[in-house]
Order: structure tokens, then C-alpha cells, then sequence
């Protein structure tokens, strides 16, 4: 019959229509600013700086390398090295950036700056709530608004954060041993030359 | 006590001009009712374009404006106020005269069709012996108003929006006029208040409404794709598609003109809906007889509200005509079967009254009909498309 | 010459002044709607109400429409700016000028006695359609035959026709 | 100046303006549009006539008026199927250049 599509069509949104009042989850509308979607676990906004520990210039870990300021697509990071240096987490004493700026209103979210920080000093925040009534100055985000404590990455990515604590801190470990051994080695050292007189033929120094 | 309330706007206008010295009365009555219609149909305008976001949204399985107020009951004035102060930008290679015009002929035109509407029980603004006629008269000017506005924008997408609309207006124009014919032959008069007084009267709470009888339902049927068709909404809405030609005839219109533009556009869909309801579904008439103490006015609006919930659910539902299908349609499917109607109601006017006329005119109406759609669905044979330049 | 009547008057006249005066096309075509429409409202002071209305149905409705779209489809892309009167447009104007002053001069002369205004004839549609249907019903039905003529006539000279134009 | 003498006045006027323009204007269609206008004024005088007729119940003046008006319409169409099958036929609405009467 002529035009039954029409009453077909007619009909299906006239389902929809007093469905919506009958049934409460047919309908999609999430009312932003009160509810908000659950975030999943991957979501990225813009970069920030983690740092260990309580105080945030002690135990960044960023040590101001430029890899990524040299990798970002549209250059949107600006490091300045400072002159002195700062122990890192391991004791080594290692740079730190005096300054460390990101322009969000250029940053494309990208993740190669997380991808190529050969220190995980750069990981990628969830926050994407950030109104501002200046679009030049309140975009900048410097070395302070920048950086963030290990819990809160903690928080938006707990098995990221945990693979990255994980390796860290195996890299410590092999770090401290090798340490060790160089200091045994050191100490073997020291100890040996004292009785090396007495026995020359001693095969080489123990490994 | 229910006659005074059916009269309250009569008598209360009756009242007010006691006030006035002879001689200015028939200005000042004329003038009181301009000023009703003016008030009510742009307060009803605000009303849909309420109810329509509403109602989409519901349909779309979504909620629909509720931030302003109230279940978004003050989106209207947000709109308004959001119209009213963007800035009015003409293009610079504008024809400015025309482009000024142009919104402000559109809804003139849109109003002055209100004068022959009944709205209530001998509340109509003039009772024109030739009044479905001046309503016709009126209509045709709305076209000259959308090409001013498409041709004095100078630009291409304007003047394209432009002819599409008027292209269609034109070719719904005339089933329009001929689906009215045959309500006309049988009501024997062009006045509007004599058609809706045949309507009013009822044989043991049934009413005498035309669209109760075979010409008259597929004419109301045939009056209301004409109808959407000339006001360019829903499923004909190709002139100012926002996907195909951004926004047709109004493209190069902002601020108050834009607003002046929607305005017209949604008065003269009340005004054609109006004129559906005098013409099929009885004016003021109450649906039944034991209804009538309800005032007569409150009937005309409860139709429109209804026609316009119609034309809501239809734009939530139906996919845009392309142009070709919108042209076969209207030549090859609207057309004749109008003529036909006003044949059967030839037909149904000198038969006797009785069972063996109403079998005679939904044949004559059902088989053409069918025919015709038959006709109209074989065209729809998807062949390769040969594009004549781009070999 | 009652105010109304001037008023209308010289609506009519300045709009038809422009639609033959104006140099763009469609501007003559705009102006000259504004012309049809001071004719119909006088023929609503006239008391010819149906007259009036299939007045601004046929000529502002669709004769203009037709007009302004032969006017785009006739638009030369390069507009030559070639002035908008003909050559001896001067005869033409002495022309009309002449038939004016011998119109004019035959009304003056005519008679001069002022017939009163008769009682407003009050003619309804109804006696319009009857008188349609009985004493000109000829003619109502050779119309019907002119307009399907010119209908098809204006369809097949318009028509595009492929084989020519290959 | 009875108001029957100032309608056909009026009408002469539109009658010579509608004349003027069809012989001076150089646009196919403008010619057009002031026979059109012609055609107009020759139908305000047969209002007016009927109006201030003597039996303005015998209709004549209507009559003719609408029927003239059907005519004018159908001659609009046709007139401007020509004008549109002659630009066809030699690229310009010009009236003083469509002089060549060679195919």
C-alpha cells in the first residue's frame, strides 16, 4: 500500500516519543557539568611533570634532557637546563629544568613526548576542564602548574602507573647492585694491592 | 454563562469601544483585532519553537532544551534575545533596498492571511465574501518575498535556495488550491465563516465536519502535503537544507532579519494549518455535540496545537525529498489525484444520501490512488547514474 | 478624488513609472509588483473584491515570478552596460506622450456631467459564479481551452529540444 | 472632476507609461512587462465603467475583466517562452540587435 513506509516511520518515533516519559534509560542525555561520563582508563588530555616524593622541585624527575622538547610536532614544549644540579631518586646528581613550559593551546595531545621521555618524567594527564579567561598567559602552563605527585598519576592510571613504578624501581635495584658491586670491586680493589706484593701470579682480579 | 465566555473577547472589544467616539470605532475595532493577532500567533510562534525542540529531542531518544527555565520553558526568549542582539551583517555586494525588504514583506504577507482565519464564533477580522481566495491571493506573495531575499544576497547559494523554493512553492501551490475547490463546491461559498457555520452542526453528537467524508479526507490529506510544502518544512525542506545549500534563500541573513525570516516562516505554517482546520476540520466547532460549552476559541487552537504536534512528529520522522522525487510527487501524485477529488465531490454533492455514495466515492477516490502510487513506485527503478559531463 | 483614491493613485503610478524607468531588470520587475498592487487595491475601492484578489493572485502571485525568472535565465554572464532604452527611444516617448494628451483631452471633453456614485453594488461571489456558469459560460469554456493551449504552446517553445542544440 | 473621470484618467496614465515603456526599453522582457501594464489599465477602465455603470448587477465589466486577465496571463507565459527560445536562439535579450531575420 502507498505511503506504509511513511506510517512504519510515523509510528516507530511515536514509540520513541512516549517511551522517553514511560521508560527513564531510554533516554542518552548526560547533563554535563553535574553528571560526567566515567573516564576510561586511557584517556589523555595534555602532558604533566611526575615528580617522587613530598616536595615537587626535589623529586622531579624530569632532568631537563630536551629529547622531547626536540620530538613535540608542533614545539609546543620550551626547557631551559639549570646550572647546578640535583640528586635524582637514585643519587646520582642530575640536572634539573629551570624552565619547563608547555603551550596547551598548541599541545595536540600526542603522547610522543611520553613515548620518547627516556626517564618517565612526562606522563599524560585526564584533566581536560580547563576554562581560562586569558587564551595567551593562562594556556602557558609552567614548571609548577605543570608538575604533579606519582599518587595522582597513580590515581588516573593505576596499571600504567604501576608498570612505570615497577620498572623504576627494578631499575633502581640493578642500579644500586651495580653500585654495590662497583663499590665492592672498588673496596676488592683497595683490599688486594696491599697482599699484591706477596702473590704475583694471582690470576687477574677477581670479578 | 458559557455564551458570555464563548463571546468574552467579542463583548470585552465591544465593551473597550464604548469608550471611543462613533466615528473612530470601525478604525478602532479593526485596529484591536490587529492587535490580538499580532499578539497571539508570535506568542504561539514561541510556544513551538518550544514544543518543537521538545518534541525532536523526545523522538531522538534525547531531552531537549532544559537549561532555561523550567523544563527549557524560557528558551524561546533565550532565542529571541540571541537573534535580537547578534549583529545584522548585509553583505557588502548586497542590493540593500531588496535585501531590507525582503523578511519585512515575508511577514506581512504572513500576517494579513490572518484576517479571514476564524478564530471563534464570530471572531474573525473581516468576513470576506472571497475569503479562501484573498487567503490564496496573500500566499502567492510569500514567493516574491523569497526570491527578493534569495536574488539580493548575491550569492550563489542564496539564488539556488531562492528558485528551489520557489520551484516548489509553486508546483504545491496549485494542489493546494485545488484540494480547497472541492471543499468550496460543496460548502457553496468562498467565505471562510459560512464554510465553518455548514461545519458546526451536528446529527446526534456527530459532527458535520468535511474530513468526516471521502473528498474530504483525501482532500485534507492532499492540503496538508501541499501545506508542508509551501511553508518548505520537513520532509520538504530541500531550499534551505542545512546539509545541501546551508540555509537556502536566508543564507546571508543575521540578527533581527534571520529572526523575521523564522517568524514568517512559522506564521505561515499557522496561517496554512489555520486554514486546514476551517476548511476540514471544522473551525471552532466542537468535535462533539455535548462538547459545545466548551468556548469555541479554545477548539480552533486545541486543532492547531494538534496539526502543529502533526507537523513536529512529521519532521522528526520523515527523510528530506530529493528535488526530482519532491517534482514527481507533486505533478504526478498531488496533482491529479486533487482534480480527482474535486471530481468526487461532484459526485457525492448529487447523490442521494446513503450507503451506496459513500462506496462510490472511496472507489472512485481508492483506485486512481492506488494507480497512481503504483506509477509513482515503479518509477523508483535504480539504474546506474550517467553523469552527462564528468565522463 | 478622495484622499484614499490619491494615495493608491500615485502608488500605482510611481511604481509603474519605475518598472519602465529603472535600468536593472529585476528592480523593474520588484517595481512593478508594487504597480500591480496599486491596481488591485483599487479595484477593492472599486468594490470588485474577486477582481481585486485574482489580480494580486495572477499578476504579483505569478506573472512577476515568471517575469524575474525569464529575467535569470535570460542574464548574460558578461552584462554589457548597454543603456537601458533604445535607440529612438525619443519617438517612442513622443508617442506616448501624443496618445496621453488625445486620452486625456477625450475624458475632459467627455461628459462632464458627475454621475453620482450609484449604492455600493454589494456583488457577492455567488452572482460572480452564476453569471460565470449561465451567460458567460462560452466564454468561461473557451478560456479553459485558451489557457491549455498556451500551457503546452509556452512548454514546447521553451523547451529545451537536444537534437538542435547537439 | 467626477472620480469616474479621475479613475480613467488614471488608467490613460498607466495606459501611456505601459505604451512608453514597451517602445523605448531595449530588454526583450521590459517590453513585455509594459504591454503587460497596458493590458492593466485597459482593465481598470472596465471596473470603473462597470462601477459608475448604470446596472452594476449585470457584471459585464467583471466579466470582462477576468477574462481579460486570463488572457493576460497565458500571453505573459507564451510571450516569454519567445523571449526565452529567441535568447536561446541568439544569446541576447537586446531588441535593437534581434534584426536579422537569416536563421
Amino acid at each position: 500500500m502507498f505511503g506504509d513506509g511513511i506510517l512504519k516511520g510515523l509510528a516507530e518515533t511515536a514509540r520513541n516519543f512516549f517511551g522517553s516519559y514511560r521508560s527513564k534509560n531510554r533516554l542518552t542525555t548526560i547533563q554535563y557539568p553535574e553528571e560526567r561520563l566515567p573516564q576510561i582508563e586511557a584517556a589523555r588530555s595534555f602532558p604533566f611533570l611526575v615528580y617522587d616524593g613530598a616536595d615537587w622541585q626535589q623529586g622531579m624527575r624530569c632532568v631537563a634532557c630536551q629529547i622531547c622538547e626536540k620530538e613535540c610536532p608542533p614545539k609546543c614544549i620550551l626547557i631551559k637546563k639549570s646550572a647546578d644540579k640535583k640528586p635524582d631518586a637514585t643519587g646520582k646528581l642530575q640536572a634539573y629544568p629551570a624552565v619547563f613550559d608547555i603551550d596547551i593551546s598548541v599541545c595536540m595531545s600526542c603522547q610522543i613526548c611520553v613515548e620518547v621521555c627516556p626517564f618517565d618524567a612526562i606522563k599524560m594527564d585526564v584533566d581536560y576542564d580547563l576554562p581560562t579567561a586569558d587564551r595567551f598567559a593562562g594556556l602557558l602552563l609552567d614548571k609548577q602548574k605543570l608538575s604533579k605527585s606519582n599518587q595522582y598519576y597513580h590515581q588516573i592510571h593505576p596499571t600504567e602507573a604501576a608498570a612505570v613504578d615497577a620498572a623504576l624501581a627494578a631499575e633502581r635495584a640493578a642500579a644500586a647492585a651495580k653500585a654495590k658491586a662497583a663499590a665492592d670491586a672498588a673496596a676488592a680493589k683497595a683490599a688486594a694491592p696491599a697482599p699484591a706484593p706477596q702473590v704475583q701470579p694471582a690470576g687477574g682480579e677477581p670479578r | 454563562m458559557t455564551q458570555t465566555l464563548d463571546q468574552i473577547f467579542v463583548i470585552a472589544k465591544a465593551w473597550l469601544l464604548g469608550y471611543l467616539p462613533v466615528a473612530a470605532r470601525p478604525l478602532a475595532s479593526a485596529v484591536l483585532c490587529v492587535i490580538a493577532i499580532v499578539i497571539t500567533f508570535p506568542l504561539l510562534f514561541a510556544i513551538t519553537t518550544w514544543l518543537e525542540r521538545k518534541g525532536l529531542g523526545r523522538i531522538q531518544n534525547r531531552l531537549g532544551p532544559n537549561r532555561t527555565g523550567p523544563f527549557g520553558l524560557f528558551q524561546p526568549i533565550a532565542d529571541a534575545i540571541k537573534s535580537l542582539t547578534k549583529e545584522d551583517i548585509v553583505p557588502l555586494t548586497a542590493d540593500h533596498a531588496v535585501h531590507f525588504l525582503a523578511p519585512l514583506l515575508l511577514v506581512a504577507a504572513a500576517f494579513l492571511a490572518y484576517a479571514v482565519l476564524p478564530v471563534g464564533r464570530n471572531m474573525v477580522l473581516v468576513n470576506l465574501n472571497a475569503g479562501v481566495l484573498f487567503f490564496f491571493a496573500v500566499g502567492s506573495v510569500v514567493e516574491l518575498s523569497v526570491f527578493m531575499a534569495g536574488w539580493s544576497s548575491r550569492s550563489k547559494y542564496s539564488l539556488l535556495g531562492a528558485m528551489r523554493a520557489i520551484a516548489q512553492m509553486i508546483s504545491y501551490e496549485v494542489p493546494l488550491v485545488l484540494a480547497t475547490v472541492a471543499v468550496i463546491m460543496q460548502a457553496g461559498s468562498l467565505s471562510t465563516v459560512d464554510i465553518v457555520n455548514q461545519q458546526a452542526t451536528y446529527t446526534h453528537t456527530l459532527p458535520h465536519w468535511f474530513v468526516f467524508t471521502p473528498w474530504g479526507f483525501v482532500g485534507f490529506v492532499l492540503f496538508m502535503i501541499a501545506a508542508t510544502a509551501e511553508s518548505n518544512r520537513s520532509p520538504f525542506d530541500l531550499p534551505e537544507g542545512e546539509s545541501e545549500i546551508i540555509a537556502g534563500y536566508y543564507i546571508e541573513y543575521s540578527g533581527f532579519k534571520f529572526a523575521l525570516f523564522f517568524l514568517g516562516e512559522y506564521l505561515g505554517m499557522f496561517a496554512t494549518s489555520g486554514m486546514a482546520i476551517t476548511l476540514f476540520l471544522g473551525g471552532w466547532a466542537a468535535p462533539f455535540s455535548f462538547l459545545t460549552w466548551i468556548p469555541s476559541y479554545v477548539w480552533f487552537f486545541l486543532k492547531l496545537l494538534a496539526l502543529i504536534g502533526f507537523f513536529i512528529w512529521i519532521r522528526g520522522t520523515l527523510p528530506r525529498l530529493r528535488m526530482d522525487q519532491l517534482m514527481n510527487l507533486a505533478w504526478e501524485f498531488v496533482l491529479p489525484m486533487a482534480l480527482l477529488n474535486m471530481l468526487v465531490a461532484g459526485v457525492w454533492h448529487f447523490m442521494p444520501h446513503g450507503l451506496l455514495r459513500w462506496l462510490v466515492c472511496t472507489a472512485i477516490v481508492a483506485i486512481p490512488c492506488i494507480l497512481l502510487a503504483a506509477g509513482l513506485k515503479r518509477k523508483k527503478k535504480f539504474q546506474v547514474r550517467t553523469y552527462q559531463f564528468a565522463e | 478624488m478622495t484622499a484614499a483614491f490619491l494615495i493608491l493613485a500615485t502608488l500605482t503610478v510611481a511604481g509603474t513609472a519605475a518598472a519602465m524607468g529603472l535600468r536593472n531588470a529585476v528592480h523593474c520587475v520588484l517595481a512593478l509588483t508594487v504597480g500591480f498592487a496599486g491596481v488591485a487595491a483599487l479595484y477593492l475601492q472599486l468594490d470588485a473584491q474577486f477582481v481585486g484578489f485574482t489580480q494580486v493572485m495572477v499578476y504579483v502571485g505569478a506573472v512577476a515570478i515568471l517575469a524575474v525568472f525569464a529575467i535569470m535565465m535570460t542574464h548574460s554572464p558578461t552584462p554589457v552596460p548597454l543603456p537601458a532604452y533604445s535607440r529612438h527611444w525619443l519617438a517612442g516617448s513622443i508617442v506616448a506622450a501624443a496618445v496621453f494628451a488625445v486620452l486625456a483631452w477625450a475624458i475632459r471633453a467627455g461628459s462632464t456631467s458627475a454621475p453620482c456614485l450609484p449604492p455600493q453594488p454589494g456583488i457577492s461571489v455567488q452572482q460572480i459564479g452564476d453569471a460565470l456558469m449561465h451567460r458567460y459560460v462560452l466564454p468561461l469554456e473557451i478560456m479553459g481551452l485558451l489557457l491549455t493551449a498556451a500551457l503546452i504552446g509556452a512548454v514546447v517553445i521553451a523547451m529545451d529540444r537536444k537534437e538542435e542544440s547537439k | 472632476m467626477s472620480s469616474l473621470q479621475s479613475y480613467l484618467l488614471l488608467s490613460a496614465l498607466l495606459f501611456s507609461i505601459g505604451l512608453a515603456g514597451a517602445l523605448t526599453r531595449r530588454n526583450a522582457i521590459l517590453v513585455l512587462i509594459g504591454i503587460e501594464l497596458m493590458l492593466n489599465a485597459a482593465n481598470l477602465n472596465f471596473i470603473a465603467f462597470w462601477r459608475y455603470g448604470p446596472t452594476p448587477s449585470k457584471l459585464t465589466g467583471i466579466m470582462f475583466a477576468i477574462f481579460s486577465i486570463s488572457v493576460a496571463a497565458a500571453e505573459a507565459a507564451v510571450g516569454l517562452g519567445i523571449i526565452l527560445a529567441a535568447y536561446r536562439h541568439s544569446k541576447t535579450t537586446d531588441l535593437d540587435q534581434m534584426n536579422s531575420l537569416k536563421g
